[in-house]
């Protein structure tokens, strides 16, 4: 049984990359997607690099994922409504923190509603 | 009023060039209190708009306005593209299947617009952001149950200018609190190009 | 008057980087350093990052520095010691949210006793 | 006990060789419960020591642990980093000045290096960190107010041992909570390299 998905989502490419990196480095077992900047590395976030992310590390035991600023938020919130996917969850908690918090629970086999409570109480 | 494809097409042309010519400005709107890209964003998606609208053939209004609407969400990169993208996309849904859109339906699918703008942004009237040029231009257009070019620029444009006295309490500006008033909202500067460039298709058509 | 300088530590040289160009992008006036990973690119935090990034964002204005995880907290304590300059504060907050929002304050000319209080009501 | 400077360079030179045979080991541990790089870093770490201490003359103990502190703290790049250089650096406060340090000196200075790391990790004991080791060791030889090799040893080997049984409260390990029991705390384990190391260094010199 696979653990549960991660996406990060960031205006800066790097930054998104920079965090599935700590993630990574720390965390195994748990598949982290960054989706970050515009299509063409540009500040901004892109809807298909976000839909893209969560097709990518969705399963069945569903996908957290975490925004940086305000306008990521909009764009998180269509792309998930887009996919029809269930259990996928935009988590309100600080996104760096937030997915490395989400990535350990994922890696011990938690579930979606497990995580996303550690997360409120933790945040 | 009867609102073909066509006239979708040619508002979406007006709307584009009103915003690659003030690209700059928005910008420098944002600048003070955003992040600075409202322009850069605008253009760059209305810019991906006439290029998909330029090289498809559309029957109705709906398909227009929901290719538009894809295509803002996907190319923007702001706020301001699913928002846009949203309000596009809520009115495409609502004239969905007719040939010719009469006031009545334009009306509604404004109402639906709008409704679509707050919720995506989960912001309401006197935020300082877009819907305090949508909210007052759909509900004069609501209560003459009709779209007038004169009435539609006016009220657009006295709502984009009262943005300037609201502290922003949504969106990028709502960090600067007290310090966002004496600015106007870039995403209400460029709505009021969208319904300026409407009056301009509908006066064309008068 | 220059603007509070700020200091964002982070075990990725990409996430901090990231970082740094969201604030950059939105933020004028203030200036932002990264001091991201160890010194070969590798995730962990180097002091000496940490120190030079102190240094060349310190001014009369004082500076306030973010860290992502538990051990960049000690190491960035400790650059503050080893320093000894005035006005120099690390901040509990999420780095790329607290970064930003301290980004905007200081660009509006806030003290840091200012910026550190906007940042503990925020978070 | 009369340690000197040379043996201060023994005794390092005796930890690095244990860390270094044990890197994969250690970073094992780290992978359990952690980022799975402690072997890493403290291998990093202990290699430029010995780099350092190789390449330059020392007079007083102090002067080797303040150099080994100030390499640790700049090179290992994890939590381990920052602790092991704040106890070295106390150490070398602590018996700065004395060509040969004496017991009474040696047990003062690792009072001060436990004082420091709890005070650079605001940690206490049984948070399943390196201070399960330290404050145990330090406790015994307080008691003493000797250094002695055979003690050194055990007590930093069942300290060791028993941070198996602890629940994390500290450091990334604390992120699996009861999970974190049943593993040992790989800080833990090399802080015993360095009381064997020490204890092969003063066996060596008895
Ligand atoms: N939550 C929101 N609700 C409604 N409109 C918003 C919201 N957030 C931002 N906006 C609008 O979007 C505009 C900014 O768009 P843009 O600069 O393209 O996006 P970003 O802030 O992501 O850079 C604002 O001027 C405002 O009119
Ligand atoms: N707050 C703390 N106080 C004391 N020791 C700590 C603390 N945090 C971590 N440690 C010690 O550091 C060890 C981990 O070191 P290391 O893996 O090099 O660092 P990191 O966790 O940054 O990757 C732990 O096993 C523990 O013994
Ligand atoms: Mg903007
Ligand atoms: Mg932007
Ligand atoms: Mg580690
Ligand atoms: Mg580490």
């Amino acid at each position: 049984m696979a653990n549960v998905g991660i996406v990060v989502i960031s205006h800066s490419e790097k930054a998104a990359e920079g965090i599935k990196e700590i993630v990574d480095q720390a965390v195994g077992k748990v598949a982290v997607e960054a989706a970050g900047g515009l299509e063409d590395g540009e500040i901004g976030t892109s809807l298909e690099k976000i839909q893209a992310a969560i097709q990518h590390v969705h399963n069945d035991q569903g996908v957290v994922m975490f925004y940086d600023l305000g306008s990521a938020k909009m764009n998180a919130e269509m792309a998930i409504e887009m996919l029809e996917l269930e259990n996928v969850h935009l988590a309100e908690a600080p996104v760096l923190e937030g997915a490395y918090l989400a990535a350990v629970e994922a890696s011990m086999g938690k579930s979606l509603k497990e995580i996303v409570k550690a997360l409120e109480k933790e945040f | 009023m009867k609102f073909t494809a066509d006239l979708a097409i040619d508002w979406m042309t007006k709307a584009n060039q009103k915003i690659q010519d003030n690209k700059d400005y928005l910008s420098s709107l944002d600048q003070a209190i955003g992040d600075g890209d409202h322009g850069i964003n605008m253009a760059r998606g209305f810019d991906a708009v006439m290029n998909k609208l330029g090289n498809n053939d559309y029957e109705q209004v709906a398909d227009v306005w929901k290719e538009s609407a894809m295509t803002l969400m996907s190319k923007v990169g702001g706020a301001s593209g699913p928002l846009f993208g949203t309000a596009l996309l809520k009115m495409s849904m609502a004239v969905k299947g007719e040939a010719e859109v009469d006031d009545k339906t334009f009306v509604e699918a404004l109402e639906d617009a709008l409704a679509g703008i707050k919720q995506r942004g989960k912001a309401e009237e006197g935020e300082k952001t877009m819907i305090d040029v949508w909210a007052p231009v759909v509900e004069k257009m609501n209560e003459a149950q009709t779209v007038e070019a004169g009435v539609l620029r006016d009220t657009a444009e006295s709502a984009m200018e009262a943005t300037k006295d609201i502290v922003a309490t949504k969106g990028r500006a709502a960090y600067l609190k007290e310090r966002s008033k004496g600015h106007l909202d870039p995403g209400s500067v460029s709505s009021y190009y969208l319904f300026a460039a409407l009056a301009e298709t509908l006066e064309g058509e008068g």
